[in-house]
């Protein structure tokens, strides 16, 4: 776990209104797996924000979002060369096994963040990989894409399947799938065995706190930022997690 | 010159005046990247004698230049506490208090059995404040003979430190500030988190799974600042103050303002150097006001002034 | 579809949800920038039958989104209240209370009787909070008995609405709210400020000539929703909520954690136009949600959920 | 009174760490009187903070400061185009009577904020305008002036007289000082009919928080932000006014 004071090398537009930022951070980029986050301190909110790292090129990681609210629109405000100051790496990531055999990689919106690194974890372990990723319609589609075989999926049918990523992905020796937690509810129906990258709020990030409980079907609670963020999609209690988190309070006003 | 910040506090050796609050550094074995060195010492995450779930998510919600949370003192249990940590705690070169909890009296004393002579265990800090669980914590808090029983009972129970946490919910803090020192306390830490509220405009109910949370952060540090100096000036045992400490400035205005150390909470979870860094603040402030302790800092506490800001008159003047 | 805003709040017509708060909008003739009819009303800042000077400076400090103010309740006393300011306010279109405030019982009684009738003056605001002065305010807040007979006394001197603004420094809020509405308010304002402190390291004592002072501003607000919702949960009377609101969002948790109306303090010295702009902004709110007026949003106030959070076990349920 | 969302257009550096910030506020160009104020809110701090206005320039006003806490900091840390919410203006000015006759500007260093725009006012009425600016050295004095004769000060000695501006300055029909108000309390011993900006904490600058008492001769307390900043100087009981505010909290950690 690293904290650095990182500057903002680069900003581009990736779908409508989705944005990939990337911010120079050699130590985190050189030792940050697949599925695991970053904690980002933004001037202006008081809490830190959870951002999975997207991908690394060099010295740099990746990160990619939306403005939904006081954070991520503050970082889509910032220019490159300001810092913004990032904790990591964070949390468990994917857990590919030894490879090889065939993964796909299943992602609703910006569920895509985890999986450019996974693509690449996987290509290096010389699996077979299947991109499927769904947004509402083809402009939300994330337009940058990885693997062997690229679905589609919109709700609207304007791209590819018409209907979730999830109805539209194949069956596969391994399944990764990230998004709200409502796809990832429908993806635990399907593949028990799926490993699912789960959205809380966090307080700390690093396992002091607890506040980003995820309840667990054998009862009680761990925490996202320290088993998880990624979970067998069975072990997780779909019906106890909040599948859609209130809007925050902003830290400004 | 270098600044000697070393101290005893109710009765725990400290490296230093600079603590983790309880709840807010797990068990100590969480985050790699503090530097050890500047940790005066550790309260470890509230436990009940039995393990707790604690309460369902959301537990936490930002609120400006602060946060709610309702854990719900999840938590293992003593014998897990007992197996998994106290071991590992007694290697270290820095104490760890336990922050215990209890639903009834005895329930305090019994835990406070179990723990005691356990290596790795330096104290207790009785948690009469917790305000996110259904039975217990913060009644005991707000009633001085509830305070003092609980005090009473741990502290018959144990010949560890014994630290009572106090609640802010309450109409005046120096009297149960007196009655927890009466009952055998070694040292007060004031305060927990005040009880708060945040609601949820598209489900129109809170956002916490609980309804209501504690608040904590800096929003709250005027008020825990106010009455960790009243309750200092209650008591002739020390006071360790918490609340919303982020720099090493805020912990000075907790030391000026009569406390013997502070703890830091919610700060960890914004910066996880943050006590290092108030460790060193504080030692730079000494050493730039050329004074050789801590012992030296002026403090705030006088007798002639009134008191002000106090809800009932003429209860809260100096021993 | 045009939103409703209009409402009738403790016997006062108010032209819509959002009034200023005693204290921050001074006698209403300062401000020439807030569009006026958003303006659901006003309370003037905070008076004593005789002209008070007032704490000297300083008197405000800035705090992590909020501040200390200790201003002591300077002006200019009843008569000049009445010479200068009530005929201005008879013209206007928006009703306006005068908060008042005295060392005793009997002063309280003797201003609102001075005030009754006086052309201008919609009602009175009972001032039982304020923690910036040595005698009364806060001493008055913190007892049910003398709230209650404060209140009693105001009310057999006026036919003018009483409204009894409560202090946040008690243990349990729904104690005084029940004693405040059995005495005969027609509705509470919840709350004033939280008693404060800030030292400063240069002088090592306290920065605010007076010591402590009053926090208010978003720093407050988790705290001042939970205690308007307890005391809406313990009185049939309604409670206009007070405390940290900033934006529309926030005035909307108050409404709907069971206010009647909110009032808006600190915001306006950060925005002059904040009244109009949440006032606007709950009319959106309204008709985004196709609700056609504040009647019809939903509110949170359960009758058979727990109350959690609650300084003592079983006195804060429901009337 | 407006309230404007107002960007910056230029900085320049005149002393040591001494800035002119450059803003576009039209409205407030137009009717600002020398010694009024704006109040600028800031991203990160929660109060406004007040500023003399020192010039103006077309639709520009400008402001002079040096980073003494959050909130000056983050103004010198803003870039052109950035934009501050500008309150103003406020207070009340100079009053240079009918004129015309000698003015005497005597400042200690930012006090040297309102005088340029009183020096303006002065020549339109004809007067003689005498600029006496003291500072610690020479390094900290404003480098720009204005008017007919110019007196510097320096602490040190290192530039022109050493000693106080106040021990620097020659008599006037009419004397305007600002400064800490240390220096203000020694020109009203000089000059008690001196007419002196005070400084003090500030709540809403508009007048309804009553947080800016300065403490009268005549005794009780009246508001710098609206009878003030400018005093009559033997009206000001210097003794009861805090000569060194003490600093401010951050409100930003
Ligand atoms: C492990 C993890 C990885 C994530 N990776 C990404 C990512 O790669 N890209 C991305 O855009 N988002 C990601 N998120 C979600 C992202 O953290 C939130 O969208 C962000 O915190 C919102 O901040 P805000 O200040 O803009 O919103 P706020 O104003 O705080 O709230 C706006 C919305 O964001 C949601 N939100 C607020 N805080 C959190 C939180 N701590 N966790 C989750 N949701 C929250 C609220 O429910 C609300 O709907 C991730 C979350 C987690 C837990
Ligand atoms: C009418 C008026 C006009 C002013 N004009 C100028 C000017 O033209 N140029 C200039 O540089 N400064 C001016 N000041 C002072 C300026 O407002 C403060 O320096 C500024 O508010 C400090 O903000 P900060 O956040 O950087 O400092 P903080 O971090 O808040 O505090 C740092 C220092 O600033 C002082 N300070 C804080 N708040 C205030 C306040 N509200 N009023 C006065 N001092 C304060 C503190 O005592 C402390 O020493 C003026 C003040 C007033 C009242
Ligand atoms: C997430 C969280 C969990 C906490 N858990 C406990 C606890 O178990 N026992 C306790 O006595 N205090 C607990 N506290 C309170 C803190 O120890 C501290 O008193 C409070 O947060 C105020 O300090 P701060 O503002 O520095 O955080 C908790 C606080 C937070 C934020
Ligand atoms: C500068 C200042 C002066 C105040 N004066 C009074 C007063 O005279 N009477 C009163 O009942 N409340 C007074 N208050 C309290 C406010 O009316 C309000 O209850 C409190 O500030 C919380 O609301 P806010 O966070 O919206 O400011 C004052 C508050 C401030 C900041
Ligand atoms: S975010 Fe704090 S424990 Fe996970
Ligand atoms: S700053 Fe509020 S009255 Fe002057």
């Amino acid at each position: 776990m690293f904290l650095l004071s990182a500057p903002i090398t680069a900003k581009r537009e990736v779908a409508r209104g989705m944005v990939v930022v990337s911010i120079q951070a050699p130590e985190i980029a050189a030792t940050v797996r697949a599925g695991q986050f970053v904690n980002l301190g933004l001037p202006g909110s008081f809490l830190r924000r959870p951002f999975s790292v997207y991908r690394v090129d060099g010295e740099r990681i990746e990160v990619v979002l939306k403005a939904v609210g006081v954070g991520t629109t503050q970082l889509l405000a910032m220019r490159p060369g300001d810092l913004v100051s990032c904790l990591g790496p964070l949390g468990r990531g994917f857990d590919l096994g030894p490879g090889p055999g065939s993964v796909v990689l299943v992602s609703g919106g910006l569920g895509v963040a985890p999986m450019p690194l996974a693509a690449g974890e996987a290509r290096a372990l010389g699996m077979r990989v299947t991109w499927v990723h769904g947004a509402r319609a083809s402009e939300d589609l994330c337009s940058e894409t990885e693997g062997d075989a690229v679905i589609w999926a919109t709700d609207d049918g304007s791209r590819g399947f018409a209907g979730t990523a999830v109805a539209a992905a194949p069956d596969g020796d391994l399944i990764l799938a990230c998004g709200p937690n409502r796809m990832l509810a429908a993806a635990a129906e399907r593949w028990p065995d799926a490993q699912v990258a789960v959205e809380t709020y966090m307080g700390c990030g690093t396992g002091v706190c607890l506040g980003c409980a995820v309840p667990l079907v054998r009862g009680g609670y761990d925490r996202a930022c320290k088993e998880g963020p990624v979970y067998r999609a069975a072990d997780v209690d779909w019906a106890a997690l909040p599948a859609h988190l209130p809007y925050a309070v902003t830290a400004t006003a | 010159m270098t600044v000697d910040m070393g101290l005893t506090v109710g009765g725990v050796e400290l490296r230093g005046p600079v603590l983790a609050a309880s709840g807010t550094f797990g068990y100590g074995t969480e985050v790699p990247l503090l530097e050890r060195r500047a940790l005066g010492g550790m309260v470890s995450k509230g436990i009940f004698l039995q393990p707790r779930a604690g309460t369902p998510p959301p537990r936490i919600v930002e609120t400006p230049s602060g946060m709610l949370n309702a854990i719900g003192l999840q938590g293992p249990g003593a014998d897990a506490l007992i197996r998994d940590y106290a071991p590992q705690w007694a290697s270290w070169d820095f104490p760890v208090l336990v922050n215990i909890n209890g639903e009834s009296v005895s329930e305090y004393g019994e835990l406070a059995a179990r723990l005691d002579g356990v290596p790795g265990v330096a104290g207790f800090e009785i948690n009469i404040s917790c305000p996110n669980v259904e039975q217990g914590g913060l009644y005991f808090g707000n009633d001085p003979r509830a305070a003092a029983a609980v005090t009473d009972e741990v502290r018959k129970r144990t010949r560890l430190p014994v630290w009572v946490k106090l609640t802010p919910m309450v109409t005046d803090i120096a009297v149960i500030a007196r009655a927890v020192e009466s009952a055998g306390a070694d040292a007060l830490c004031a305060v927990n988190t005040f009880v708060g509220m945040s609601i949820d405009l598209h489900a129109y109910r809170p956002r916490l799974s609980f309804r209501t949370g504690g608040l904590s952060g800096p929003a709250i540090r005027p008020l825990a600042l106010h009455l960790a100096h009243q309750a200092a000036r209650a008591v002739g045992i020390p006071v360790i103050g918490v609340g919303g400490v982020m720099r090493a400035e805020d912990a000075l205005e907790f030391l000026v303002a009569g406390c013997a150390a502070v703890q830091v909470g919610t700060a960890t979870f914004v910066n996880p150097c943050a006590i290092a860094e108030i460790h060193d603040g504080i030692a730079a402030h000494l050493e730039s006001r050329r004074l050789g302790s801590l012992a030296d800092l002026p403090r705030y506490l006088p007798r002639d002034e009134p008191v002000t800001g106090l809800s009932q008159p003429n209860t809260s003047t100096g021993p």
